[in-house]
């Protein structure tokens, strides 16, 4: 294939659910159940899945030059200008979005069959009405959105298909919108989100006005000249809490990603959403729309400073934590897969911070897989069992459900990291999250040696890498030498004068720089802090022990309900994508991806300040970790099964002790953390609060203001009108009138006809007298009132 | 002002001073009496008259007090009659003997019984109050207030040329020559006028038919 | 006969013929002569299109500020040192504005449709008459550029106005109608003092220049006295440079920004912002739907147009020197316009109030006068003029229903009215500012607008910060609206309540495919007929700003 | 120790008198009227009696007059009483304010 083949067999892909979207919104209810599904199905996710599909096998077909000719001549149309600059708009053509739109099509492709099976009972019903076309339209909304995301190569359509995956995303988790749950749910997601958008806006602004552009490639090449240079954004002094203004950007285009894949403290809203129907949780609350954080932070990974790539570690390593704490105690089967969801969004995020750009969208891409399928899991069974969510009621569902069980344990096995150390057998976790704990050992404890090491080593970079058999040294990772080869040259436009690997973190020929350049940038990538590897790699036991402990209670033991219980089933509609996401979960963890990926690496992550640490994954260093790693971390799986098999292994017994024991700490991590409180105390009642106020202030103050100068106008022209003229001139006439029968009036009024007013009457014109007297006389002398008493 | 137990505690102990004080009185009423032409009392006063005269004079401005301020009709009466006999005391030390006697005889006497046979006769219940309005007792209380300072300030001022009588003019007997002889007209025109109260009140007390 | 002159009246005659038309016609006869002017001004997008300049950028907008087209002069009132002029002409500030005016004019003339069932049913042949020549006023007040006739058009569009509120308006429509008018008086007698003072002032220019000056646009035209044209005020050389001079004073004061100051208050009491807005919820909240409809929709935008045709042309220094206040200003209407909308129960209070915040940006939009602040200004005018017609008229079909407006009272209408629903989801999510509908280019272009001023502003970082805190609070009364009256259960009292009339659906698809066409094309919408004039009209203020300085 | 002279007596009599006009003034019961009239005129007694004893020396003009003026009182407070009787046999209340038949 060539020219512009694939952008249009995207794009495609993109337009395809677009136009099942509208044919839904104005055929939907006459196409009636189940043909309105079916349209989404094939419309709105087969035809990209099959667009998928070629442009994957072209793509797995060209050579690396070809690629990057592909890439560099992408079509851009021209969308409108922004002030001076002009918005073009294309598909960012690279592995990455390949391999992601193939993950998503491919995903979205047996959710939204499962989704016929799953609402072909009454889970279509809204109120009692059945609003089955409602949903497809919804899914084919996001399906165009979501894949539209994928595609864009422009940083402001990123954030207007952003926008509208959460807008799909509220729609979907309130499509119950009859309850009161997920009205709140629908609105905390959307607003959370925004508080997120917030930041990405901020990111956007300083994007655009300090380089001046908003594609992403355009940007990350300004943004590694300025800094070569030293103008632009670098040439600012201005900081904020101690970031620079670059640092700023990549904080704020982060602050978005925190809101879509709910990292903490933006994490709230993720919990709820499963308040949607659960093929939507599966879809886009844990394979494709919360992924999508992690997808724009590898984009923009370019545009990362040190400082903000820090800040990225410490709020995934603090979600990852957190969260896994919190699915230790949950009891409802999808809030517990909403937390494993957090804690492995964690684990990709900081993988990301830690530079481990690989491994993080690797872990991306397995996760997709497994915890969709985990969650369609989690949709039959509580299709199954009526709508039964809570897994102290269930248990011994696996006779009852055999397939769903035996996917669910693959799915348990992908999540913990399963995997038989120092073999290649293992599945999803083991490769992707192990491999972001080994890049993060570096980074914690190896770093200083390793990075002088480089620095030290000098000359042309090309003589710093470690030679490939170094690489094949560890022969005991799972992944063969050969196939991390496969990154091509970093030079734009590659003569490819080297197969080896180079590390990405730089562009020497970009900014013209050699050695000392990539001593400088070595020497910005901190060391990692110790902590944020020992928690991450303290999650790793906990995943596995709330996983199985979540299987366990759902499907092994005693059946505790046995209304539940009798009618456990399951369906073939709904199964067969369980066994397909199953195998799909095998296969992602082996093929494909991870070469995709490794691929797309070399130009995602030429950044002039970091460097994907895992871009140079095949030094000693790295390579070491992780063959050292796996045999602790391999195994921690075992732990964490054990444990919960010991705990819950005969009934809920034995975890209602503990729970006594551990009293305020169960209360803590079941009310998670009590963060949704505090929030609801302080944003929204605040939040109305000041709403009251500004209310007030209007009514009171603004318009209290304008109302008095009308009114004091009023008065003023009723004092002229009225008091001068009517009162002041021809009050003088009327007055003398008025007075005088005021004056009889009053008079008239001291008649009281009482003889005791009478009596003081007199009396009182007697003392007014002799007050008159003494006044006039002063207090009488002697002589005079001798004078006065002589007879 | 003076209300329940507190108030009629107080007026038993004005009664006794009046009485006490009207004995003393009586006393150098008698002496001057016997030692016509010699005057003694005020003007020759010994301290005792001047402790005397401010028990009596206190007794009667009490009285007078408890009067206006009294709520209840029959309580009035009983200060009234307070005052009446300490002015009959007053009358005593002024030296005039004749007219104490017909003050006591006359007014606690006769005129107070009819007040209060007045009472008793007009009222359903003997406690019945009404009333006046606010403004009346403050215009009262101010006309009367200033009017009182107005008088003392008039009377404390005032030199009175006062020549205290060395003879004593105020025997019964001299009194009795001077009604009838200076002053016969108007005894006269007393005795009518108490000839035509009597005929009337009893033309306006008989029983309507 | 010139076809401006024609759109401008054709309302007029319309309400002509409504005052003789027999009762039973007059409804159809204002409907036929707001469609006739709508579709009569489509024709005017011949000016890009048509052979007339062959539609090339340059060519369309010119190389200078005062390119128009469809010019009409003639003089109107001359005497001996006097010249008014019949004056109109459009450009890309006009044009937009005027498409906005006809169209919204048009579908709010349908919206009065049902006006027998209104409470208030009296006097149906007034109320088009007075609605048909409240459009000539708006019409007029955007073609008109000699500043006397743009006067008379501005107290043209007030009476009718304010009939239509206090005749036909709620409970409180009188102090409504009062208010309104007072406040817009208010503004007028500041614009008056301008008025006046500019003529006299350009004429003192020209008697300083040797009492003849050529003009500044039109090479062959000589000017002896004072002028109220528009165009010349804002590119006369000699009339701006006397105009800026410190030594020009008025009441002792600095002429620009004085004169900057009297027009901007008159303006921004029309488009209004904080803290001359108080006329505006009690207006909305009375008038019936279809006024409610051309005041948010059209009257709204005066404000903003008269920033860009007057204030910023004619008096550079003194947008100069206001620019940071007007830019609190407007961050202030932003934020506070939000918080009170988010305290509201009255529907149609809230989206009034929303207005207010959405015209913020468009007041921060201008005044930190950058390229993509007065481009995203302009959008969010159109957009606005789009998203809240729409809104208000969702109101008014509802009230319509339940004659209440209790936004507490209402719940699941979703439930009972699914295509009202689905549109109402539009017209808010729309207002809301989310991608992919007109809302939001306007707030982003303002935003990015008011970062890029940061270079020659420094305090203007904090303010796009600020202003973009508002697209959560934004979003928080938006869509806790939407909860309270279309999600939740279906309630009894509006069981039986019907769908949404074809009539309505007819009124409500042009907004939302608008709504929709704005948002994923604002080149092809509206950037490509408004943002060659803008760029001139800033080229313009910003060369005389340097040039003072 | 100080004389007792014309003006404590004086001065006691101002004191009933204002107590007596007080009482006039302030009282709604007919015969409360009455009393407050009989202070009244017991201090124009003690003013009589003391005038007479301390500035004509030898003359009984003083002591007369109180006589007439006690007489006086007798007969006032007869009548009164009397015909605060016969107005209580005519609207059952001696309440001054409730006599008004006559008020035009």
């Amino acid at each position: 294939m060539n020219g512009h083949t694939y952008e249009i067999f995207l794009a495609l892909g993109v337009l395809s659910p677009f136009i099942s979207f509208w044919l839904l919104v104005f055929f939907g209810p006459k196409l009636g159940k189940p043909w309105a599904g079916w349209c989404a199905v094939i419309l709105g996710m087969g035809v990209p899945l099959a667009m998928a599909s070629i442009v994957l096998w072209g793509w797995l077909g060209e050579d690396a030059a070809s690629r990057a000719m592909l890439t560099e001549h992408a079509f851009r149309y021209h969308w409108a200008n922004l002030g001076t600059v002009s918005i073009l708009v294309g598909v960012k053509l690279d592995s990455l979005t390949v391999a992601m739109y193939f993950m998503v099509t491919f995903i979205a492709f047996w959710i939204f069959f499962f989704s016929i099976g799953y609402m072909s009972g009454h889970s279509d019903e809204v109120a009692g009405k059945s609003k089955y076309h409602r949903f497809f339209a919804y899914l084919s909304l996001f399906a165009f959105s979501m894949l539209g995301l994928v595609l864009s190569s422009n940083l402001l359509f990123l954030f207007i298909f952003w926008e509208l995956v959460g807008l799909c995303s509220y729609l979907l988790i309130g499509y119950y919108f009859h309850e009161r749950v997920p009205q709140y749910a629908q609105m905390k997601a959307f607003i959370t989100n925004r508080v997120g958008d917030f930041g990405f806006i901020i990111g956007l602004m300083l994007v655009y006005f300090q380089l001046g552009t908003l594609d992403l490639d355009d940007a990350a090449r300004i943004f590694a000249e300025q800094y070569a240079a030293g103008t632009g954004i670098f040439a600012s002094s201005f900081t904020m809490f101690g970031w620079s203004l670059a640092t700023i950007m990549g904080v704020g285009l982060f602050c978005g990603a925190m809101g879509k894949s709910a990292q903490f403290p933006l994490h709230v809203w993720l919990p709820d959403a499963m308040a949607g129907p659960t093929p939507v949780s599966a879809l886009i609350h844990a394979a494709t729309m919360v992924a999508a954080g992690v997808y724009l932070v590898a984009r923009v990974f370019r545009l990362m400073t040190p400082e903000a790539l820090m800040f990225v570690a410490a709020i995934g390593c603090i979600t990852l934590f957190l969260m896994a704490l919190i699915a230790m105690v949950q009891t409802d089967i999808k809030k517990c897969l909403a937390y494993s969801t957090l804690s492995q969004l964690g684990y990709m995020i900081f993988g990301l911070g830690c530079g481990a750009w690989i491994a993080a969208l690797f872990h991306l891409i397995t996760h997709a897989f497994f915890k969709a399928m985990l969650f369609l899991g989690s949709g039959q069974v509580i299709e199954g069992c009526h709508h039964e969510q809570d897994m102290r009621k269930m248990g011994g569902l696996m006779k009852k459900m055999p397939v769903t069980g035996i996917t669910f344990l693959v799915g348990v096995l992908a999540i913990s990291g399963f995997g038989i150390a120092g073999t290649k057998i293992g599945l999803g976790g083991f490769f992707s999250k192990d491999e972001i704990l080994a890049v993060a050992w570096v980074r914690a404890f190896d770093w200083d040696d390793y990075s002088h090491h480089e620095a030290g080593a000098g000359g042309h970079h090309a003589s710093v890498i470690p030679p490939i058999p170094a690489a094949e040294d560890s022969s005991n990772d799972v992944f063969s030498s050969e196939k991390r080869i496969v990154l091509v040259s970093d030079q734009p436009h590659g003569d490819t004068h080297t197969t080896s690997v180079t590390p990405h973190g730089l562009k020497p020929s970009a900014h013209g720089g050699d050695a000392h350049g990539r001593a400088g940038i070595f020497s910005q990538t901190p060391t990692l802090p110790k902590w944020m590897f020992y928690l991450a790699l303290f999650t790793a036991y906990v995943t596995p022990f709330y996983m199985m402990r979540c299987w366990w209670m759902t499907f092994m033991g005693k059946p505790r309900d046995d209304h539940v219980h009798e009618h456990a089933h399951e369906s073939p509609m709904m199964f067969v994508p369980l066994v397909v996401l199953a195998i799909g979960t095998f296969v992602s963890s082996y093929f494909l991806f991870r070469d995709l990926i490794a691929d797309a690496a070399t130009q995602a992550t030429i950044a002039p300040l970091v460097m994907a640490t895992d871009g140079a994954i095949h030094t000693t260093a790295i390579n070491a970790a992780h063959s050292w790693l796996i045999y602790g971390v391999g195994g921690a799986f075992i732990v964490g099964f054990a444990i919960a098999i010991v705990i819950y292994g005969r009934g809920l017994g034995m975890a209602s002790r503990i729970k006594r024991i551990a009293g305020p700490l169960h209360t803590l991590l079941e009310n998670k953390y009590y963060i949704d409180d505090l929030y609801h105390l302080v944003w929204v009642k605040g939040c109305m609060a000041v709403a009251h106020i500004a209310r007030f202030f209007d009514t009171w103050v603004v318009d209290l203001i304008f109302n008095t100068l009308a009114k004091l106008t009023e008065r003023l022209a009723a004092f002229s009108g009225l008091v001068l003229d009517q009162h002041g001139v021809d009050g003088i006439y009327n007055g003398m009138a008025d007075t005088a029968i005021n004056v009889g009036d009053a008079m008239r009024r001291s008649q009281t006809g009482r003889i005791r007013n009478y009596v003081l009457f007199a009396v009182g014109g007697v003392t007014i007298i002799v007050v008159l007297m003494l006044a006039y006389w002063g207090v009488a002398s002697p002589e005079q009132t001798v004078a006065m008493l002589a007879p | 002002m003076f209300r329940h137990r507190s108030h009629i505690v107080t007026l038993a102990f004005l009664c006794v001073v009046a009485i006490g004080s009207a004995a003393f009185a009586g006393d150098s009423a008698a002496d001057v009496v016997d030692h016509s032409g010699i005057t003694h009392g005020a003007a020759s006063g010994t301290w005792m008259e001047v402790v005397l005269f401010y028990m009596v004079a206190a007794v009667a401005v009490i009285s007078a007090l408890g009067v206006c301020f009294s709520k209840n009709i029959v309580r009035m009466a009983v200060w009234l009659f307070g005052a009446l006999g300490s002015v009959a005391l007053l009358y005593f030390m002024l030296a005039a003997n004749f007219i104490a006697a017909i003050q006591l005889i006359v007014y606690a006497g006769g005129t107070l019984i009819l007040l209060v046979f007045g009472v008793m006769l007009t009222s359903k219940s003997p406690w019945a109050k009404f009333e006046p309005r606010k403004i009346e007792i403050w215009g009262a209380a101010i006309v009367c207030g200033v009017l009182f300072i107005c008088l003392s300030l008039l009377l404390t001022r005032a030199q009175f040329d006062t020549t205290i009588s060395s003879v004593s003019g105020s025997s019964i007997a001299d009194i009795g020559r001077a009604l009838l002889t200076t002053y016969l007209v108007p005894f006269e025109l007393a005795g009518v006028l108490l000839m035509i109260v009597m005929v009337g009140a009893a033309h306006l007390a008989r029983q309507e038919k | 006969m010139n076809i401006l002159t024609l759109i401008v009246f054709l309302p007029a005659i319309g309400a002509l013929l409504c005052l003789v038309a027999p009762k039973p016609l007059i409804r159809s006869i204002a409907v036929l002569a707001s469609l006739v002017t709508f579709l009569l001004s489509l024709t005017l997008f011949g000016i890009y299109f048509g052979s007339e300049t062959g539609g090339s950028s340059t060519e369309v907008f010119g190389s200078t500020y005062g390119t128009l087209h469809h010019v009409t002069r003639l003089p109107w009132i001359t005497g001996e040192s006097i010249t008014i002029e019949y004056f109109l002409g459009i450009d890309g500030l006009g044009f937009p504005l005027l498409i906005l005016t006809t169209l919204v004019s048009f579908l709010a003339c349908l919206a009065s449709w049902n006006m027998e069932q209104w409470k208030i049913n009296k006097g149906i042949r007034a109320y088009f008459i007075l609605f048909l020549l409240l459009e000539t006023g708006m019409l007029g007040v955007f073609v008109s550029l000699d500043f006397f006739l743009f006067y008379i058009f501005w107290e043209v569009m007030l009476l009718p106005m304010y009939f239509l509120i206090g005749v036909w308006g709620g409970e409180r429509r009188e102090y409504a109608a009062i208010k309104f008018f007072l406040f817009t008086l208010a503004g007028s007698v500041l614009m008056l003092v301008a008025l006046i003072a500019m003529y006299f002032y350009s004429g003192d220019a020209i008697a300083q220049a040797g009492g003849e000056i050529v003009s500044g646009y039109r090479t062959d035209v000589t000017l002896t006295h004072g002028t109220f044209d528009l165009i010349e005020l804002a590119t006369n050389d000699t009339i701006q440079s006397y105009f800026a001079s410190p030594a020009t004073q008025f009441l002792s004061m600095k002429f620009a920004p004085l004169m900057f100051m009297f027009l901007f208050i008159g303006f921004a009491i029309k488009l209004p912002i904080v803290p001359f807005h108080t006329w505006l919820p009690d207006a909305h909240v009375q008038a019936p739907t279809p006024v409610s409809m051309i005041l948010a929709g059209v009257l709204l935008k005066m404000g903003g147009y008269g920033f860009l045709r007057l204030c910023y042309p004619i008096f550079p220094t003194g947008a100069e020197y206001w620019a940071y206040a007007l830019a609190v200003i407007g961050v202030v209407s932003i934020i506070y316009g939000a918080l009170c909308a988010m305290a509201q129960s009255d529907f149609k209070r809230l989206v009034a109030y929303s207005s207010v915040s959405h015209m913020g940006f468009v007041l921060l939009g201008i005044a930190v006068m950058t390229e993509a602040g007065f481009q995203g200004a302009m959008f969010q005018m159109i957009a606005h003029g789009i998203s809240s017609p729409m809104c208000f008229f969702l109101v008014g079909v509802i009230y319509d229903r339940a004659h209440h407006r209790e936004i507490n009272r209402f719940g699941g209408l979703w439930m009972t009215m699914p295509k009202y629903g689905t549109m109402a989801t539009i017209g808010f999510f729309a207002s809301l500012g989310l991608p992919g509908l007109c809302g939001f280019i306007g707030e982003i272009w303002v935003l990015l607008g008011t970062f890029d001023a940061g270079s020659k502003y420094p305090w203007a970082y904090p303010l796009a910060i600020i202003s973009a805190a508002s697209v959560i609070l934004t979003a928080g009364y938006i869509l806790w609206l939407v909860r309270r009256v279309y999600l939740g259960k279906e309630k009894e009292e509006y069981a039986n309540y019907s769908d949404v009339s074809g009539r309505e659906i007819f009124i409500l698809v042009p907004f939302a495919i608008l709504a929709l066409a704005l948002g994923i094309f604002p080149m092809q919408t509206v950037f490509d007929f408004t943002n060659g004039t803008l760029d001139l009209v800033l080229a313009h203020v910003t060369n005389a700003i340097s040039v003072t300085r | 120790m100080e004389h007792i002279g014309l003006t404590h007596y004086l001065i006691v009599a101002a004191v009933l008198f204002c107590c007596g006009i007080f009482t006039m003034a302030t009282k709604r019961n007919a015969i409360g009227i009455l009393i407050g009239v009989e202070l009244v005129l017991n201090s124009t007694g003690i003013n009589l009696v003391a005038f007479d004893r301390y500035m004509g020396p030898g003359r009984l003009d003083g002591q007369i007059v109180a006589i007439f003026m006690i007489v006086l009182a007798a007969a006032e407070t007869a009548l009164a009483v009397g015909i605060c009787i016969n107005v209580y046999k005519n609207i059952a209340t001696v309440d001054v304010d409730m006599a008004s038949q006559l008020r035009g």
